[in-house]
Protein backbone atom coordinates (compact mmCIF):
# COMPACT_ATOMS: atom_id res chain seq x y z
CA UNK A 1 0.00 0.00 0.00
CA UNK A 2 1.71 3.40 -0.93
CA UNK A 3 1.21 6.24 1.81
CA UNK A 4 0.18 8.88 -0.59
CA UNK A 5 -3.30 8.66 0.97
CA UNK A 6 -1.78 10.19 4.15
CA UNK A 7 -1.06 13.61 2.65
CA UNK A 8 -4.19 15.30 3.98
CA UNK A 9 -2.31 14.71 7.52
CA UNK A 10 0.48 16.27 6.46
CA UNK A 11 -0.35 18.98 8.88
CA UNK A 12 -0.06 16.79 12.17
CA UNK A 13 3.02 17.19 14.62
CA UNK A 14 6.19 15.45 13.98
CA UNK A 15 5.14 12.80 16.62
CA UNK A 16 1.91 12.12 15.61
CA UNK A 17 3.41 11.05 12.14
CA UNK A 18 5.74 9.04 13.65
CA UNK A 19 2.87 7.12 15.00
CA UNK A 20 0.69 6.88 12.11
CA UNK A 21 3.77 6.06 10.12
CA UNK A 22 4.59 3.04 13.21
CA UNK A 23 1.15 1.91 12.50
CA UNK A 24 1.21 1.81 8.89
CA UNK A 25 4.26 -0.61 9.29
CA UNK A 26 1.98 -2.58 11.92
CA UNK A 27 -0.95 -2.66 9.57
CA UNK A 28 1.69 -4.10 6.27
CA UNK A 29 3.15 -7.39 8.83
CA UNK A 30 0.02 -8.05 9.77
CA UNK A 31 -1.21 -7.87 5.97
CA UNK A 32 1.46 -9.76 4.77
CA UNK A 33 0.79 -13.01 7.32
CA UNK A 34 -2.51 -12.62 6.44
CA UNK A 35 -1.97 -12.87 2.55
CA UNK A 36 0.67 -15.47 3.07
CA UNK A 37 -2.26 -17.60 4.83
CA UNK A 38 -4.44 -17.33 2.05
CA UNK A 39 -2.10 -18.21 -0.94
CA UNK A 40 -1.48 -21.07 1.44
CA UNK A 41 -5.15 -21.51 1.28
CA UNK A 42 -5.81 -20.97 -1.95
CA UNK A 43 -3.11 -23.24 -3.39
CA UNK A 44 -3.75 -26.03 -1.61
CA UNK A 45 -7.33 -25.96 -2.54
CA UNK A 46 -6.62 -25.80 -5.86
CA UNK A 47 -3.92 -28.82 -6.15
CA UNK A 48 -4.78 -30.86 -2.98
CA UNK A 49 -7.64 -32.65 -3.90
CA UNK A 50 -6.35 -36.95 -3.25
CA UNK A 51 -5.97 -37.82 0.28
CA UNK A 52 -4.60 -41.41 0.31
CA UNK A 53 -0.99 -40.65 1.39
CA UNK A 54 0.24 -38.37 3.78
CA UNK A 55 2.82 -36.53 1.49
CA UNK A 56 2.64 -34.39 -1.23
CA UNK A 57 3.01 -36.07 -4.83
CA UNK A 58 5.36 -34.55 -7.72
CA UNK A 59 2.48 -33.52 -9.61
CA UNK A 60 0.61 -31.86 -6.22
CA UNK A 61 4.23 -30.09 -5.19
CA UNK A 62 4.94 -28.90 -8.74
CA UNK A 63 0.92 -26.93 -9.22
CA UNK A 64 1.75 -25.72 -5.48
CA UNK A 65 4.87 -23.90 -6.64
CA UNK A 66 3.54 -22.82 -9.89
CA UNK A 67 0.34 -21.60 -7.87
CA UNK A 68 2.32 -19.31 -5.17
CA UNK A 69 4.41 -17.82 -8.26
CA UNK A 70 1.89 -17.18 -10.26
CA UNK A 71 -0.20 -15.50 -6.95
CA UNK A 72 2.62 -13.49 -6.08
CA UNK A 73 3.62 -12.12 -9.66
CA UNK A 74 -0.28 -11.32 -9.94
CA UNK A 75 -0.29 -10.18 -6.90
CA UNK A 76 2.66 -7.26 -7.59
CA UNK A 77 0.10 -6.52 -11.09
CA UNK A 78 -2.57 -5.99 -9.26
CA UNK A 79 -0.57 -3.69 -6.60
CA UNK A 80 0.50 -1.53 -9.69
CA UNK A 81 -2.42 -1.47 -11.08
CA UNK A 82 -4.40 -0.25 -7.94
CA UNK A 83 -1.37 2.38 -7.05
CA UNK A 84 -1.90 3.63 -10.46
CA UNK A 85 -5.68 4.16 -10.48
CA UNK A 86 -5.00 5.73 -6.58
CA UNK A 87 -3.22 8.26 -7.87
CA UNK A 88 -5.68 8.63 -11.14
CA UNK A 89 -2.90 7.43 -13.66
CA UNK A 90 -4.79 6.86 -16.67
CA UNK A 91 -4.73 2.97 -17.46
CA UNK A 92 -3.67 0.88 -20.48
CA UNK A 93 -6.94 -0.72 -22.18
CA UNK B 1 -13.54 10.15 5.52
CA UNK B 2 -10.19 11.89 6.42
CA UNK B 3 -10.06 15.62 6.51
CA UNK B 4 -13.26 16.58 4.48
CA UNK B 5 -16.46 17.32 6.66
CA UNK B 6 -14.79 16.97 9.57
CA UNK B 7 -15.80 18.96 12.62
CA UNK B 8 -13.03 21.21 14.02
CA UNK B 9 -13.18 19.80 17.32
CA UNK B 10 -12.62 16.62 16.12
CA UNK B 11 -9.44 15.50 18.43
CA UNK B 12 -6.14 14.03 17.56
CA UNK B 13 -7.11 10.85 18.59
CA UNK B 14 -9.90 10.70 16.67
CA UNK B 15 -8.10 11.61 13.45
CA UNK B 16 -5.75 8.64 14.14
CA UNK B 17 -8.36 6.32 14.94
CA UNK B 18 -10.11 7.65 12.08
CA UNK B 19 -6.94 6.92 10.03
CA UNK B 20 -6.31 3.63 11.15
CA UNK B 21 -9.51 2.67 9.62
CA UNK B 22 -9.18 3.88 6.21
CA UNK B 23 -5.96 1.91 6.37
CA UNK B 24 -7.85 -1.25 7.11
CA UNK B 25 -10.25 -0.56 4.94
CA UNK B 26 -7.88 0.21 2.07
CA UNK B 27 -5.52 -2.93 3.23
CA UNK B 28 -9.03 -5.30 3.18
CA UNK B 29 -10.14 -3.55 -0.29
CA UNK B 30 -6.87 -4.61 -1.62
CA UNK B 31 -6.74 -8.31 -0.69
CA UNK B 32 -10.12 -8.79 -1.82
CA UNK B 33 -10.06 -7.56 -5.40
CA UNK B 34 -6.41 -9.56 -5.55
CA UNK B 35 -8.42 -12.42 -4.33
CA UNK B 36 -11.41 -11.70 -6.80
CA UNK B 37 -9.14 -11.39 -9.77
CA UNK B 38 -7.08 -14.16 -9.34
CA UNK B 39 -10.43 -15.97 -9.09
CA UNK B 40 -11.60 -14.31 -12.05
CA UNK B 41 -8.31 -14.19 -14.55
CA UNK B 42 -5.74 -16.99 -13.85
CA UNK B 43 -5.97 -20.09 -15.31
CA UNK B 44 -6.23 -22.71 -12.79
CA UNK B 45 -4.34 -25.93 -14.68
CA UNK B 46 -1.11 -23.64 -13.42
CA UNK B 47 0.52 -25.31 -16.05
CA UNK B 48 3.12 -22.64 -15.83
CA UNK B 49 4.31 -19.98 -12.92
CA UNK B 50 4.25 -16.92 -15.51
CA UNK B 51 0.99 -15.36 -16.48
CA UNK B 52 0.97 -15.19 -19.66
CA UNK B 53 -0.59 -12.31 -22.12
CA UNK B 54 -4.93 -13.15 -21.77
CA UNK B 55 -4.03 -13.32 -17.61
CA UNK B 56 -2.10 -10.09 -17.77
CA UNK B 57 -4.82 -8.19 -19.78
CA UNK B 58 -7.34 -10.16 -17.54
CA UNK B 59 -5.85 -8.46 -14.87
CA UNK B 60 -5.83 -5.13 -15.23
CA UNK B 61 -9.14 -4.76 -17.08
CA UNK B 62 -10.57 -6.51 -13.78
CA UNK B 63 -8.55 -4.39 -11.38
CA UNK B 64 -10.07 -1.13 -13.32
CA UNK B 65 -13.91 -2.86 -13.35
CA UNK B 66 -13.50 -3.48 -9.87
CA UNK B 67 -12.17 -0.15 -8.86
CA UNK B 68 -15.54 1.18 -11.03
CA UNK B 69 -17.31 -1.01 -8.79
CA UNK B 70 -16.06 0.47 -5.85
CA UNK B 71 -17.00 3.94 -6.68
CA UNK B 72 -20.21 2.87 -8.33
CA UNK B 73 -21.50 1.51 -5.14
CA UNK B 74 -19.90 4.65 -3.01
CA UNK B 75 -22.02 6.80 -4.94
CA UNK B 76 -25.36 4.66 -4.24
CA UNK B 77 -24.19 5.11 -0.97
CA UNK B 78 -24.45 8.87 -0.94
CA UNK B 79 -20.52 9.19 0.73
CA UNK B 80 -18.01 9.21 -1.22
CA UNK B 81 -16.10 6.21 -1.03
CA UNK B 82 -13.70 6.26 1.62
CA UNK B 83 -11.44 8.87 0.35
CA UNK B 84 -9.45 7.31 -2.49
CA UNK C 1 -26.36 -3.40 16.21
CA UNK C 2 -28.46 -2.30 18.97
CA UNK C 3 -27.12 -1.48 22.20
CA UNK C 4 -29.95 -3.08 24.44
CA UNK C 5 -26.99 -5.68 24.90
CA UNK C 6 -25.19 -4.06 26.86
CA UNK C 7 -28.02 -3.57 29.88
CA UNK C 8 -26.40 -6.00 32.35
CA UNK C 9 -23.42 -3.20 32.59
CA UNK C 10 -26.10 -0.74 33.73
CA UNK C 11 -24.09 -0.58 36.63
CA UNK C 12 -20.75 0.71 35.83
CA UNK C 13 -19.58 3.79 36.80
CA UNK C 14 -20.25 6.93 34.39
CA UNK C 15 -16.74 6.94 32.92
CA UNK C 16 -16.82 3.71 31.55
CA UNK C 17 -19.77 3.89 29.85
CA UNK C 18 -18.50 6.53 27.81
CA UNK C 19 -15.63 4.47 26.84
CA UNK C 20 -17.90 1.49 26.15
CA UNK C 21 -20.11 3.75 23.72
CA UNK C 22 -16.63 5.19 22.07
CA UNK C 23 -15.67 1.50 21.85
CA UNK C 24 -19.72 0.63 20.26
CA UNK C 25 -19.42 3.50 17.93
CA UNK C 26 -15.89 2.74 16.52
CA UNK C 27 -16.75 -1.37 15.87
CA UNK C 28 -19.76 0.37 13.96
CA UNK C 29 -17.54 2.26 11.98
CA UNK C 30 -14.88 -0.91 11.16
CA UNK C 31 -18.01 -2.44 10.49
CA UNK C 32 -19.71 -0.28 8.06
CA UNK C 33 -16.11 -0.07 6.11
CA UNK C 34 -16.12 -4.20 6.12
CA UNK C 35 -19.85 -4.28 5.30
CA UNK C 36 -19.00 -1.67 2.09
CA UNK C 37 -16.31 -4.31 1.10
CA UNK C 38 -18.33 -7.29 0.67
CA UNK C 39 -20.77 -5.19 -0.81
CA UNK C 40 -18.25 -4.87 -3.53
CA UNK C 41 -16.85 -7.72 -3.31
CA UNK C 42 -20.65 -9.37 -3.86
CA UNK C 43 -21.84 -7.36 -6.55
CA UNK C 44 -18.52 -7.64 -8.92
CA UNK C 45 -18.81 -11.27 -8.06
CA UNK C 46 -22.27 -11.54 -9.81
CA UNK C 47 -22.15 -8.77 -12.21
CA UNK C 48 -18.89 -8.96 -14.06
CA UNK C 49 -17.98 -12.11 -16.17
CA UNK C 50 -16.47 -10.67 -18.98
CA UNK C 51 -12.46 -9.14 -19.56
CA UNK C 52 -12.89 -7.51 -22.99
CA UNK C 53 -12.62 -4.04 -22.15
CA UNK C 54 -11.47 -2.07 -19.26
CA UNK C 55 -14.37 0.04 -18.94
CA UNK C 56 -18.08 -1.28 -17.40
CA UNK C 57 -20.77 -2.04 -20.09
CA UNK C 58 -24.63 -0.93 -19.46
CA UNK C 59 -25.78 -4.02 -18.71
CA UNK C 60 -23.03 -4.58 -16.17
CA UNK C 61 -23.66 -1.19 -14.58
CA UNK C 62 -27.05 -2.00 -14.21
CA UNK C 63 -26.75 -5.07 -12.75
CA UNK C 64 -24.28 -3.87 -9.73
CA UNK C 65 -26.69 -1.36 -8.92
CA UNK C 66 -29.72 -3.28 -9.05
CA UNK C 67 -27.37 -5.77 -6.88
CA UNK C 68 -25.77 -3.12 -4.03
CA UNK C 69 -29.69 -1.35 -3.95
CA UNK C 70 -31.18 -5.23 -3.21
CA UNK C 71 -28.77 -5.73 -0.84
CA UNK C 72 -28.87 -2.82 1.29
CA UNK C 73 -32.72 -3.52 1.36
CA UNK C 74 -31.75 -6.97 2.50
CA UNK C 75 -29.42 -6.23 5.00
CA UNK C 76 -31.66 -3.44 6.54
CA UNK C 77 -34.46 -6.05 7.02
CA UNK C 78 -32.22 -8.37 8.31
CA UNK C 79 -31.23 -5.83 10.98
CA UNK C 80 -35.00 -5.55 12.03
CA UNK C 81 -35.48 -8.86 12.26
CA UNK C 82 -32.30 -9.58 14.30
CA UNK C 83 -33.21 -6.84 16.68
CA UNK C 84 -36.64 -8.47 17.27
CA UNK C 85 -35.24 -11.22 17.93
CA UNK C 86 -32.86 -10.17 20.04
CA UNK C 87 -35.48 -8.45 22.47
CA UNK C 88 -37.42 -12.30 21.98
CA UNK C 89 -40.09 -10.31 19.87
CA UNK C 90 -42.80 -12.98 18.09
CA UNK C 91 -41.70 -13.26 14.34
CA UNK C 92 -44.08 -13.52 11.03
CA UNK C 93 -44.40 -16.94 10.00
CA UNK D 1 -20.55 -14.32 29.15
CA UNK D 2 -21.27 -10.93 29.67
CA UNK D 3 -22.46 -10.80 33.59
CA UNK D 4 -23.77 -13.84 34.91
CA UNK D 5 -21.46 -16.63 36.16
CA UNK D 6 -18.60 -13.74 36.73
CA UNK D 7 -16.60 -14.08 39.34
CA UNK D 8 -16.70 -10.97 41.65
CA UNK D 9 -13.35 -10.01 41.50
CA UNK D 10 -13.41 -9.76 37.99
CA UNK D 11 -11.41 -6.56 37.20
CA UNK D 12 -13.33 -3.67 35.18
CA UNK D 13 -10.64 -3.56 32.76
CA UNK D 14 -11.87 -7.75 31.94
CA UNK D 15 -15.13 -6.63 32.02
CA UNK D 16 -14.62 -3.97 29.68
CA UNK D 17 -12.11 -6.71 27.39
CA UNK D 18 -15.06 -8.98 27.45
CA UNK D 19 -17.75 -6.59 26.82
CA UNK D 20 -15.88 -5.87 23.32
CA UNK D 21 -15.29 -9.72 22.57
CA UNK D 22 -19.11 -10.16 22.94
CA UNK D 23 -19.72 -6.65 20.50
CA UNK D 24 -17.11 -8.07 18.03
CA UNK D 25 -18.52 -11.76 18.30
CA UNK D 26 -22.27 -9.91 17.35
CA UNK D 27 -21.10 -7.72 14.44
CA UNK D 28 -19.52 -10.93 12.87
CA UNK D 29 -22.62 -12.82 13.59
CA UNK D 30 -24.70 -9.95 11.85
CA UNK D 31 -22.97 -10.18 9.05
CA UNK D 32 -22.39 -13.47 8.58
CA UNK D 33 -26.05 -14.21 8.64
CA UNK D 34 -26.55 -11.17 6.17
CA UNK D 35 -24.24 -12.34 3.67
CA UNK D 36 -25.62 -16.02 4.15
CA UNK D 37 -29.07 -15.60 3.48
CA UNK D 38 -28.60 -13.23 0.75
CA UNK D 39 -26.57 -15.74 -1.09
CA UNK D 40 -29.47 -18.68 0.36
CA UNK D 41 -32.65 -15.50 -0.61
CA UNK D 42 -31.94 -13.21 -3.98
CA UNK D 43 -32.44 -13.99 -7.11
CA UNK D 44 -28.85 -13.40 -8.90
CA UNK D 45 -30.35 -11.99 -12.12
CA UNK D 46 -30.65 -8.78 -10.54
CA UNK D 47 -33.59 -8.02 -12.59
CA UNK D 48 -35.15 -5.10 -10.16
CA UNK D 49 -33.59 -3.60 -7.15
CA UNK D 50 -36.69 -4.63 -5.24
CA UNK D 51 -37.09 -7.08 -2.95
CA UNK D 52 -39.83 -9.18 -4.21
CA UNK D 53 -42.35 -11.06 -1.84
CA UNK D 54 -40.50 -14.20 -2.30
CA UNK D 55 -37.57 -12.91 -1.30
CA UNK D 56 -38.83 -10.62 1.58
CA UNK D 57 -40.89 -13.82 3.38
CA UNK D 58 -37.05 -16.00 2.38
CA UNK D 59 -35.16 -13.11 4.61
CA UNK D 60 -37.55 -13.70 7.18
CA UNK D 61 -37.56 -17.43 7.96
CA UNK D 62 -33.71 -17.23 7.03
CA UNK D 63 -32.68 -15.24 9.82
CA UNK D 64 -35.32 -17.22 11.91
CA UNK D 65 -34.18 -20.29 11.10
CA UNK D 66 -30.49 -19.18 11.65
CA UNK D 67 -30.81 -18.07 15.01
CA UNK D 68 -32.34 -21.55 15.77
CA UNK D 69 -29.08 -22.76 14.39
CA UNK D 70 -27.16 -20.27 16.51
CA UNK D 71 -28.90 -21.06 19.62
CA UNK D 72 -28.59 -25.07 18.79
CA UNK D 73 -25.29 -25.21 18.39
CA UNK D 74 -24.57 -22.83 21.63
CA UNK D 75 -26.68 -25.83 23.71
CA UNK D 76 -24.54 -28.38 21.64
CA UNK D 77 -21.19 -26.69 23.09
CA UNK D 78 -22.38 -26.52 26.04
CA UNK D 79 -22.73 -22.94 27.02
CA UNK D 80 -24.87 -20.57 26.35
CA UNK D 81 -24.84 -19.18 23.13
CA UNK D 82 -22.57 -16.33 24.04
CA UNK D 83 -25.22 -14.21 25.75
CA UNK D 84 -28.06 -13.05 23.30
CA UNK E 1 -3.09 -23.27 20.08
CA UNK E 2 -0.65 -25.03 22.38
CA UNK E 3 2.34 -22.01 24.43
CA UNK E 4 5.35 -23.90 23.26
CA UNK E 5 6.37 -21.45 20.86
CA UNK E 6 6.57 -18.90 22.90
CA UNK E 7 9.96 -20.87 24.09
CA UNK E 8 12.20 -18.41 22.48
CA UNK E 9 10.68 -15.37 24.66
CA UNK E 10 11.58 -17.02 28.21
CA UNK E 11 14.31 -14.67 28.34
CA UNK E 12 11.75 -12.04 28.58
CA UNK E 13 11.48 -10.33 32.27
CA UNK E 14 8.08 -12.02 34.46
CA UNK E 15 5.99 -8.65 34.25
CA UNK E 16 6.25 -9.14 30.25
CA UNK E 17 5.71 -13.28 30.74
CA UNK E 18 2.50 -12.34 32.08
CA UNK E 19 1.15 -9.52 29.72
CA UNK E 20 2.17 -12.29 27.08
CA UNK E 21 -0.08 -14.73 28.83
CA UNK E 22 -2.79 -12.76 28.82
CA UNK E 23 -2.82 -11.45 25.27
CA UNK E 24 -2.95 -15.68 24.30
CA UNK E 25 -5.83 -15.69 26.87
CA UNK E 26 -7.74 -12.77 25.00
CA UNK E 27 -6.67 -14.18 21.31
CA UNK E 28 -7.85 -17.42 22.76
CA UNK E 29 -11.41 -16.31 23.03
CA UNK E 30 -11.74 -14.04 20.43
CA UNK E 31 -10.31 -17.22 18.57
CA UNK E 32 -13.32 -19.57 20.21
CA UNK E 33 -16.30 -17.17 19.43
CA UNK E 34 -15.03 -16.89 15.65
CA UNK E 35 -14.76 -20.64 15.48
CA UNK E 36 -18.48 -20.87 16.43
CA UNK E 37 -19.45 -18.23 14.39
CA UNK E 38 -18.08 -20.36 11.72
CA UNK E 39 -19.23 -23.65 12.78
CA UNK E 40 -22.89 -22.19 12.76
CA UNK E 41 -22.35 -20.56 9.25
CA UNK E 42 -21.55 -23.85 8.21
CA UNK E 43 -23.69 -26.09 9.78
CA UNK E 44 -26.20 -23.60 8.36
CA UNK E 45 -25.16 -23.53 4.60
CA UNK E 46 -25.23 -27.69 4.57
CA UNK E 47 -28.09 -28.58 6.14
CA UNK E 48 -30.54 -25.44 5.38
CA UNK E 49 -32.07 -25.14 2.26
CA UNK E 50 -35.55 -24.58 1.99
CA UNK E 51 -37.15 -21.46 3.23
CA UNK E 52 -41.05 -22.54 3.68
CA UNK E 53 -41.39 -22.23 6.92
CA UNK E 54 -39.84 -19.91 9.88
CA UNK E 55 -38.79 -23.05 11.92
CA UNK E 56 -35.97 -26.21 11.44
CA UNK E 57 -37.56 -29.00 10.42
CA UNK E 58 -36.77 -32.49 12.72
CA UNK E 59 -34.43 -33.48 9.89
CA UNK E 60 -32.86 -30.27 9.40
CA UNK E 61 -32.35 -30.32 12.83
CA UNK E 62 -30.79 -33.70 13.25
CA UNK E 63 -28.38 -32.45 10.50
CA UNK E 64 -27.07 -29.30 12.21
CA UNK E 65 -26.72 -31.29 15.30
CA UNK E 66 -24.72 -34.35 13.34
CA UNK E 67 -22.82 -31.42 11.56
CA UNK E 68 -21.97 -29.67 14.42
CA UNK E 69 -20.61 -32.27 16.12
CA UNK E 70 -18.58 -33.56 13.60
CA UNK E 71 -16.67 -30.23 13.07
CA UNK E 72 -15.90 -30.19 16.86
CA UNK E 73 -14.68 -33.84 16.48
CA UNK E 74 -12.52 -32.70 13.52
CA UNK E 75 -11.44 -29.36 15.14
CA UNK E 76 -10.30 -31.82 17.79
CA UNK E 77 -8.30 -34.02 16.07
CA UNK E 78 -6.88 -31.20 13.40
CA UNK E 79 -5.44 -29.76 16.67
CA UNK E 80 -3.90 -32.75 17.54
CA UNK E 81 -1.90 -33.43 14.61
CA UNK E 82 -1.23 -29.76 14.38
CA UNK E 83 0.62 -29.39 17.51
CA UNK E 84 2.60 -32.89 16.79
CA UNK E 85 3.58 -31.19 13.60
CA UNK E 86 4.47 -27.85 15.55
CA UNK E 87 6.92 -30.33 17.72
CA UNK E 88 8.43 -31.91 14.39
CA UNK E 89 7.28 -35.36 16.03
CA UNK E 90 5.79 -37.90 13.24
CA UNK E 91 2.87 -38.63 12.34
CA UNK E 92 0.72 -42.02 11.02
CA UNK E 93 0.63 -42.64 7.68
CA UNK F 1 10.35 -13.63 12.96
CA UNK F 2 10.51 -14.35 16.41
CA UNK F 3 13.70 -14.09 17.45
CA UNK F 4 16.03 -14.79 14.92
CA UNK F 5 17.76 -11.94 12.96
CA UNK F 6 16.79 -9.27 15.28
CA UNK F 7 18.36 -6.56 15.63
CA UNK F 8 19.79 -5.88 19.20
CA UNK F 9 18.21 -2.71 19.47
CA UNK F 10 14.59 -4.09 18.93
CA UNK F 11 12.54 -2.38 22.00
CA UNK F 12 10.22 -4.69 24.19
CA UNK F 13 6.88 -3.54 23.04
CA UNK F 14 8.45 -4.46 19.43
CA UNK F 15 8.80 -8.01 21.06
CA UNK F 16 5.76 -7.91 22.02
CA UNK F 17 3.88 -6.39 18.99
CA UNK F 18 5.61 -9.65 16.74
CA UNK F 19 4.95 -11.70 19.29
CA UNK F 20 1.06 -11.30 19.43
CA UNK F 21 1.20 -10.73 15.56
CA UNK F 22 2.94 -13.86 15.16
CA UNK F 23 0.37 -15.96 17.37
CA UNK F 24 -2.48 -13.99 15.53
CA UNK F 25 -1.16 -15.74 11.88
CA UNK F 26 -0.97 -19.36 13.78
CA UNK F 27 -4.40 -19.13 14.85
CA UNK F 28 -5.07 -17.49 11.49
CA UNK F 29 -3.72 -20.74 9.84
CA UNK F 30 -5.26 -23.19 12.28
CA UNK F 31 -8.62 -21.97 11.17
CA UNK F 32 -8.19 -21.83 8.08
CA UNK F 33 -6.14 -25.04 8.19
CA UNK F 34 -9.64 -26.38 9.93
CA UNK F 35 -12.14 -25.02 7.54
CA UNK F 36 -10.09 -26.50 4.96
CA UNK F 37 -9.84 -29.64 5.83
CA UNK F 38 -13.36 -30.35 6.56
CA UNK F 39 -14.10 -29.49 3.40
CA UNK F 40 -12.39 -32.01 1.78
CA UNK F 41 -12.70 -34.60 4.50
CA UNK F 42 -16.19 -34.34 6.36
CA UNK F 43 -19.32 -36.48 4.78
CA UNK F 44 -21.94 -33.80 3.87
CA UNK F 45 -24.92 -36.24 3.85
CA UNK F 46 -24.14 -35.98 7.78
CA UNK F 47 -25.38 -39.64 8.00
CA UNK F 48 -24.02 -39.73 11.56
CA UNK F 49 -21.97 -37.10 14.18
CA UNK F 50 -18.94 -39.74 14.97
CA UNK F 51 -16.11 -39.51 12.15
CA UNK F 52 -15.51 -42.64 10.20
CA UNK F 53 -12.64 -44.44 9.55
CA UNK F 54 -12.06 -42.85 6.15
CA UNK F 55 -12.57 -39.62 7.79
CA UNK F 56 -10.36 -39.46 9.92
CA UNK F 57 -7.31 -40.89 7.82
CA UNK F 58 -8.85 -38.23 5.28
CA UNK F 59 -7.79 -35.51 8.44
CA UNK F 60 -4.23 -36.60 9.70
CA UNK F 61 -3.20 -36.61 6.03
CA UNK F 62 -4.79 -33.40 5.31
CA UNK F 63 -3.24 -31.35 8.05
CA UNK F 64 -0.01 -33.06 6.88
CA UNK F 65 -0.40 -31.85 3.59
CA UNK F 66 -1.46 -28.94 4.51
CA UNK F 67 1.69 -28.31 6.45
CA UNK F 68 3.74 -28.81 3.79
CA UNK F 69 2.39 -26.45 1.56
CA UNK F 70 2.97 -23.81 4.21
CA UNK F 71 6.24 -24.90 4.20
CA UNK F 72 6.91 -25.01 0.81
CA UNK F 73 5.02 -21.76 0.00
CA UNK F 74 7.60 -20.55 2.92
CA UNK F 75 10.53 -21.25 1.19
CA UNK F 76 9.23 -19.61 -2.27
CA UNK F 77 8.69 -17.03 -0.50
CA UNK F 78 12.33 -16.74 0.37
CA UNK F 79 11.66 -16.57 4.12
CA UNK F 80 11.09 -18.99 7.05
CA UNK F 81 7.55 -19.84 7.11
CA UNK F 82 6.99 -17.28 10.42
CA UNK F 83 8.81 -19.22 12.77
CA UNK F 84 6.80 -22.63 13.46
Amino acid sequence: MDKNMLGDLDNLPEEDKMKMAAMIDQLQIRDSLRMYNSLVERCFTDCVDSFRRKTLDKQEETCVRRCAEKFLKHSMRVGLRFSELNQGAPTPD
Amino acid sequence: MANNGVQPEMGKEQIMFMAEKEMEYRVELFNKLTQTCFRKCAEKSYKESELNMAENSCIDRCVSKYWQVTNLVGQLLGTNPPSM
